[in-house]
């Protein structure tokens, strides 16, 4: 099996186009991530309001 | 915005080159830009004549560019080695030569894989390999690597710009348009919480230890393209090691090279200090004496032996035809380096500068010395062949330096030569650690 | 299915040349000419190799017609990115001309230095392209793509078809190619190396036999017999 | 911008996935397809079946004297491939390089396609194509002019190669026309061996080796595997004697160079070049001290070996009293500077291991070193030694097919008269009785006038500008020629000269026959168009019988045939064979030789059959009786072989020709074609590696004490010419010899690959270099080894 997954034309290009996807998949995933970090929280006392409706935008974060 | 903003002097002088262009600037692009063009226009006229333009013939059938693509890559290898160990070990002297080593990484692997293309008989076909892929062969495993490390040094380059980005899209309001929306869609609007920076901390962090392996792996892999063969001294086991030593030490040099140039175009005199060129200058003695062990070890284990493909090949680099060649890349590669940066006099820029010009001339020889003479005695040879490059192999690769040359030098007309806010962030953990230092004096 | 292979007898071969300008003429390899065939890009299949060993007068040169060794184990095959050239059921290392992306791993790859490469595209004046050879197999190569000795492989699907003509089985002695044909030594035996009693097999096995670069572990299907 | 979840990543990641599988099952279904169903190679975009039919035409090939059978393998009317026939005897389906290339000369872009006329000035080279009536009827007028002034014999037609009937053809019309003046190129190359073969066994003819069942093979210079006259059947016979038997023969190759011959022998003997007669009478004097010759065959068959008494009682010198007392070891080996331990040696093997057999060269420059005939005649004296005359791997005696006779001619009394004048090159002179023809002599001659002047020339497969010694002297020569005509088929360096142009067609698109030659039993193969005429040119064959038509009279009936064609169709109706079978086959042959034993009715034809003033009592004569009577003031050491100092090596002072240049003629140089053959060129010099262009085999040693190293550029100056070529060192080279291809220096025509120009000129001409004397007796001409210097250029 190992020989055949070496040597026929095609498999290696599968190879090399699936590690690239997904490498290219998990970077995008990386900069999103740091894209969706939450603004530090004003200073001043928050009412609660506003408590709920960040926790609401960061929800899915949370799951 | 409240009230004007006050630039540090740190960002003036970063951000000044982005403003307004000299006349300098304008005269060293028209330059690289023709011999840009010679190059182009000598490569295609090797597509459409054939490879026959070149010197290369039955034995010799690779030549030139195959020691381009190894040297591009080769030189990829200076932003890992300069961002992201020095990053992992925190060597606090690193930060305001990390873009430019990244971005070293980034041009030199677009440029390495250019030369494969050069190189190839039927340049249209360029994608059956990731058509008709076969993974039995190394330059499968060059496309995986090389592929991976591309993403991974543009990201690599680009997490560390965000926070500067976002620094130019809220200040540099005077900018034209379109590089204002380049800004503000590069930033990934960057807000500076903590929580973001402690994610950004997070990401460059993880990428400096993966980048590492990432580079290793793709000039052990390069070197395999030569090692997998049977061709006398190239079939050999320390191939792989001594082709990432010989990447990591070019990549040193072409950093220095590049570094001084922009520190003395740009005027950064103040942030890329004594500091930086007397630690990198030591680690470049160093990666100086790491090749000359790989190379005495490869030199004198073939020479020691009697193997009579391999006696023909060593007997032509130290005092056959390909002496001359050799014996530069020797005096190049370690006795000009260990003659200047020996000395801590010796490791000032102008030093570092003729130590790193050397050394990037030594490995280019170095690449040479290998691709070619095993292939003037091949196995079955009756006859030693003799390789002549031909004017358009040196055109296509002074057009190639060019291109790698212009591409760096529109980047930074574009980004930020210095990662300001790392050196800002260097400054006050500098702060804080002479304040902790006098505490501790006054208190001892 | 068979294995081809090939045995030359050093004794019997006089070096005349003759299975390198029939190969010429029967694959259509182009001429070179003065300037490129001194930048050693000639394009002879079937080269003969000449090795001078001593000093006068005790000299002695091997001359070893050297086709394609169509390996067991070739090293060119591993290395071929798209796979263009491979070893096909016969054991007849083959070229596919139409996906060669033309990168010469495969040329660098081979310690026999069998194959070339087309540097230029192939030219003949124009009253010299009447006689080459018609089969579609030997169509001349285009520019940028790496050619060697086929064992004619045009010879093998003829063979095939004219017994298939006549009606009766395919049997390995119909398939000669053009160079053990023409050996004016009779120097030269082919066949199937799996049959035991074909001739190439019994003189394989022969104690005078020996192969080129046996030790790289090639395993080349062309033995040769030693001379005197 | 939302956020991405992690069950979004999956999504993302799982249609990444998909995405990827979905091209990768297309591209691995590819390569599964291609690797299962895949016939070797379909996917390289050739249509598999063949959609065109082939046919397969027998003929005889004449690049080389050997003359094979060949199978010419013809589409859409296009020769594409050529090999050997199978049926025929000589080379039984094996064909050599030149053979194989035959298609490049059929081909060639180099060839003239009409007649032409030289309107400029002599070599001038512009010309004007005119049609082949118009050209034939300017010849004929010019002939019957000549005749009518009964200056008949002031034609002279001179000619290289000849094939089957064409010299007889070429004889016959010169006689009829009343023309002594035939001067073929034999005095080059064969005439020695035919000399020497006919002053001692009394054959006027080429001697021929049965090699296959030789055991013990010595050739004395010359080239016998590359380039001798029956090179296709000894190639094969040496393989067989090798390793086609039980009983391994031994080859050993006699000459200053290790040609292939040398290296492929099992003994190469490294010698002075042109001494081979010194070394042969050591041998014979070694062979005849030890009593290990065959003293019966010596006894009953052969004379003069012991000394003797003719009718006047005066007493002759016997061989063996000649070889025993001049030829001592130890002065053969200061001559030829073989060591006298393997003198002995050789001559102990030769005589032990019979049949032995002595081969002479028959290669251009073999025996041109000045006693051509005595140095054949040492050599073919071992062959009698050890009694390996006319027995099986011995020497044969070449037999040809009786064919119809040609019709009686009888030329008129003008003809008569010019017939009996002097020949141009002086052969049959009394300087030159024996001679048949010395090529080398016409240039000299005819710039002298002697011995008159010539108004009318022909060439006819001959190119003397490029290959007659003594330099550029036949190029002026020409300048004092009328008219000269060319039956060139390229635009070669005599040709360049001619007045007029009737252009000869390739061997494949003629008809015409070969004798067998070089299997001993007689023989006949076909020759016919495998192609329709690629241009408009013709057979010389059917060019000289419309002249002779259009000249008329004894010309006219003696060569009553309309074409080549029925002319040999006429011949050959004298052999009992069908026409038809002739043609499928291509060949006929009689397929056995009969060796006859000493003594019985046949050995009449075998020794002594074409003596003609020498008794026919079936003697070999090692005193060679055709010589007494020939010679004036015969002394004894006159016709018994013996060795002089080649008359070039001493004519130059040696201080300023320190080296020696020697000839040997290269299996990649074909014969009777003058242009430019590609591949041939691309296969050229194998031993050194070299292509397209020439080169100076120098030995390294001399090489040291010149200081040039290998490659050098240099120039080779002889006392005649000056030729610039690179230098390749070689130790298979005498020390002080040095060696140049024959064949180069010819200047192309057409643009041969990418960068070259047009008319550039692929290496040098070393015949330019060679100095030629005539030999006295046979008119060989003495040229080899000639003295040279050489200097870096």
């Amino acid at each position: 099996m190992g020989h055949w997954l070496m040597d026929t034309a095609g498999i290696g290009s599968i190879i090399v186009l699936a590690v690239g996807f997904s490498i290219l998949v998990a970077y995008v995933y990386m900069l999103r991530w740091i894209q969706a970090a939450p603004p530090d929280p004003v200073l001043v006392e928050a009412e609660a309001g506003d408590e709920e409706a960040f926790a609401a935008q960061v929800g899915g974060d949370k799951a | 915005m409240s009230q004007p903003y006050r630039e540090s002097e740190l960002e003036r002088a970063v951000l000044n080159p982005l403003r307004q262009t000299t006349m300098q600037f304008y005269l060293v692009l028209g330059v690289l830009g023709l011999v840009f063009l010679w190059g182009a226009a000598s490569l295609i006229r090797q597509w459409l004549l054939g490879l026959g333009v070149t010197g290369l013939g039955r034995p010799v059938y690779w030549g030139i560019y195959l020691s381009n693509f190894v040297f591009f890559i080769g030189i990829s290898h200076a932003g890992t080695l300069i961002s992201a160990i020095l990053r992992v070990t925190q060597a606090e002297w690193r930060r305001p030569i990390t873009r430019v080593s990244e971005a070293i990484t980034f041009f030199a692997l677009v440029l390495g894989g250019l030369q494969i293309w050069i190189d190839m008989g039927r340049p249209e076909r360029v994608l059956y390999p990731l058509i008709w892929g076969r993974y039995q062969s190394p330059f499968l495993w060059d496309f995986t690597c090389i592929g991976i490390y591309l993403l991974s040094s543009t990201l690599y380059l680009y997490l560390p710009m965000i926070p500067d980005l976002a620094r130019m899209r809220d200040h540099m309001t005077d900018a034209p348009r379109w590089r204002r929306w380049l800004y503000q869609a590069m930033s990934l609007n960057w807000h500076g919480s903590h929580e973001q920076n402690r994610r950004l901390e997070k990401g460059i962090g993880i990428m400096a230890i993966l980048i590492i392996p990432i580079a290793v792996s793709v000039h052990t892999v390069v070197s395999w393209v030569f090692g997998m063969t049977m061709q006398p001294m190239w079939h050999s086991t320390i191939l792989g090691p001594y082709f990432v030593v010989g990447a990591i030490f070019s990549g040193i040099a072409m950093l220095f090279i590049f570094m001084t140039l922009i520190r003395k175009a740009w005027h950064l005199e103040k942030w890329i200090g004594a500091k930086q060129y007397n630690y990198l200058g030591l680690l470049l003695l160093v990666m100086s004496a790491f090749w000359g062990y790989f190379t005495l070890a490869e030199y004198l284990t073939t020479g020691y032996g009697s193997l009579v493909h391999e006696a023909h090949v060593i007997q032509a680099k130290l005092a056959g035809e390909y002496a001359p060649w050799f014996w530069a890349m020797v005096t190049c590669n370690l006795i000009f380096p260990f003659a200047i940066l020996l000395w801590r006099r010796g490791r000032t820029p102008t030093g570092t500068f003729i130590a790193a010009l050397c050394v990037a001339i030594g490995m280019w020889i170095e690449r040479f010395t290998i691709v070619a003479p095993s292939l003037t005695r091949p196995s079955l040879g009756f006859e030693r062949a003799i390789y002549a490059p031909t004017l358009t192999e040196v055109a296509i690769t002074l057009g190639s330096v060019a291109l790698f040359s212009l591409l760096f030098l529109l980047f930074f007309k574009i980004f930020p030569v210095v990662s300001v806010w790392e050196v800002e962030e260097g400054q006050v953990i500098e702060a804080v650690r002479r304040k902790a230092e006098e505490l501790a004096y006054q208190t001892g | 299915m068979a294995r081809w292979g090939m045995v030359i007898d050093l004794d019997k071969c006089f070096a005349c040349q003759s299975c390198t300008l029939a190969c010429r003429m029967e694959n259509n390899t182009p001429v070179a000419g003065p300037d490129q065939a001194s930048r050693g890009r000639a394009i002879l299949w079937n080269e003969v190799l000449p090795f001078v060993e001593g000093e006068y007068p005790e000299v002695t040169m091997a001359l070893i017609p050297r086709p394609c060794q169509h390996c067991d184990n070739p090293p060119c095959t591993k290395v071929c990115p798209v796979k263009a050239t491979y070893k096909d059921e016969e054991g007849i290392v083959c070229i596919d001309y139409g996906r060669c992306i033309g990168c010469r791993f495969c040329t660098v790859a081979c310690p026999y230095q069998v194959r070339y490469f087309n540097w230029y595209r192939p030219e003949w004046p124009e009253a010299l392209k009447e006689h080459l050879n018609p089969d579609p197999e030997v169509a001349p190569r285009p520019k940028g793509v790496v050619e060697k000795c086929t064992f004619c492989i045009q010879r093998l699907r003829k063979a095939r078809e004219g017994a298939e003509a006549e009606g009766r089985p395919f049997t390995a002695t119909d398939y000669t190619p053009a160079c053990v044909q023409t050996c004016t030594g009779r120097a030269r035996y082919f066949g199937d190396l799996d049959d035991p009693n074909s001739l190439v097999s019994q003189l394989a096995a022969s104690p005078r036999a020996f192969r080129l670069l046996e030790e790289m572990g090639t395993q080349p299907k062309v033995y040769y017999l030693k001379q005197g | 911008m939302d956020k991405i979840s992690r069950r979004d990543f999956i999504k993302i990641g799982s249609t990444a996935t998909a995405v990827g599988a979905a091209v990768a099952a297309a591209s691995g279904t590819r390569a599964l397809l291609e690797q299962g169903g895949a016939t070797a190679t379909d996917h390289s975009g050739a249509t598999a079946a063949t959609s065109f039919t082939e046919t397969w035409v027998k003929t005889t090939c004449a690049l080389c004297p050997s003359g094979c059978g060949l199978d010419v393998r013809v589409v859409h009317g296009k020769a594409v491939k050529v090999e050997g026939n199978p049926l025929h005897p000589l080379n039984q389906g094996v064909c050599c390089l030149k053979g194989q290339a035959a298609p490049e000369v059929l081909y060639s872009p180099e060839r003239i396609q009409h007649s032409r006329l030289q309107t400029g000035g002599r070599g001038g080279g512009d010309w004007q194509e005119i049609p082949w009536d118009e050209a034939l009827k300017l010849v004929a007028d010019k002939l019957v002019e000549l005749r009518a002034s009964g200056q008949a014999h002031t034609v002279a037609f001179i000619h290289g190669e000849t094939r089957g009937q064409m010299r007889a053809l070429i004889n016959r019309f010169m006689a009829a026309y009343g023309s002594p003046n035939v001067i073929s190129q034999d005095s080059l190359d064969e005439q020695a061996a035919r000399l020497a073969m006919f002053l001692t066994q009394g054959i006027n003819g080429i001697p021929v080796y049965d090699l296959n069942n030789a055991s013990y093979v010595m050739t004395f210079g010359g080239n016998l595997l590359e380039a001798s006259r029956h090179v296709i059947s000894y190639l094969s016979s040496l393989a067989f004697m090798r390793r086609g038997r039980p009983q391994r023969g031994k080859l050993v190759a006699v000459h200053p160079r290790m040609s292939l011959t040398g290296t492929k022998a099992d003994e190469w003997v490294p010698i002075r070049p042109g001494t081979y007669g010194a070394l042969a009478l050591g041998m014979a004097g070694v062979i005849i001290n030890s009593g290990l010759y065959d003293a019966d065959f010596v006894r009953d068959f052969t004379f003069g070996f012991d000394d003797f008494e003719d009718e006047a009682g005066t007493l002759h010198m016997g061989f063996k009293r000649l070889v025993l007392e001049a030829y001592p070891l130890d002065r053969v080996e200061s001559i030829t500077g073989v060591p006298a331990a393997d003198i002995a040696r050789l001559a102990g093997e030769f005589a032990i291991n019979r049949p032995a057999v002595a081969v002479m060269p028959t290669e251009p420059g073999g025996l041109a070193s000045g006693n051509g005939s005595y140095t054949g005649m040492a050599i073919h004296a071992l062959n009698a030694l050890v009694g390996s005359i006319d027995v099986p791997g011995g020497v044969l005696v070449q037999r040809f097919p009786n064919l119809a006779d040609w019709p009686e001619v009888t030329p008129d009394t003008a003809g008569e008269a010019s017939l009996l004048q002097e020949r141009v090159d002086g052969a049959g002179s009394d300087v030159m009785p024996l001679a048949l023809s010395a090529y080398q002599n016409v240039a000299d001659r005819i710039l002298a006038d002697e011995p008159y002047p010539v108004n009318l020339l022909f060439f006819y497969n001959a190119n003397p500008v490029y290959d007659a010694p003594n330099g550029d002297r036949f190029a002026q020569a020409l300048k004092k020629v009328p008219f000269v005509v060319s039956f060139a088929s390229t635009l070669d360096e005599s040709a360049a000269h001619a007045d007029l142009i009737l252009p000869a067609s390739t061997f494949l698109e003629v008809w015409g026959d070969d004798y067998i030659e070089g299997t001993g039993y007689a023989g006949v193969s076909l020759r016919r168009p495998v192609v329709e005429p690629v241009h408009d040119t013709r057979n010389p064959g059917d060019v000289l019988l419309s002249l002779a038509a259009e000249v008329g009279g004894p010309l006219g009936d003696g060569l009553p045939w309309r074409d080549y064609k029925e002319l040999v169709e006429y011949r050959l109706s004298g052999l009992d064979m069908d026409w038809a079978k002739f043609e499928e086959n291509g060949t006929w042959s009689e397929m056995v030789y009969f060796n006859a034993a000493p003594g019985s009715p046949a050995w009449g034809n075998v020794v002594g059959r074409d003596r003609l003033n020498a008794p026919k009592d079936g003697r070999f004569d090692f005193f060679s009786r055709e010589l007494f009577a020939a010679m004036a003031t015969p002394h004894d050491n006159d016709c018994l072989p013996r060795f002089e100092l080649p008359v070039t090596g001493e004519s130059a002072d040696i201080g300023a020709y320190p080296f020696l240049l020697v000839t040997q003629t290269l299996i990649t140089q074909p014969r009777s074609w003058e242009g430019i053959v590609p591949s041939l060129q691309e296969a050229y010099g194998l031993q050194t590696n070299m292509k397209w262009s020439s080169w100076v085999e120098v030995n390294p040693r001399a090489a040291e004490a010149l200081g040039v190293k290998n490659g050098d550029l240099v120039w080779v100056e002889s006392a005649v010419g000056r030729l610039k070529a690179p230098v390749r060192l070689y130790e298979g080279i005498w020390p002080n010899a040095v060696y140049m291809p024959p064949g180069q220096g010819h200047r192309t025509l057409v643009k041969w690959g990418r960068d070259s120009e047009v008319s550039v000129v692929i290496g040098a001409n070393a015949n330019k270099l060679l100095v030629a004397d005539t030999e006295p007796l046979g008119g060989l001409a003495a040229l080899s080894p000639t003295r040279v210097r050489i200097y870096k250029a």
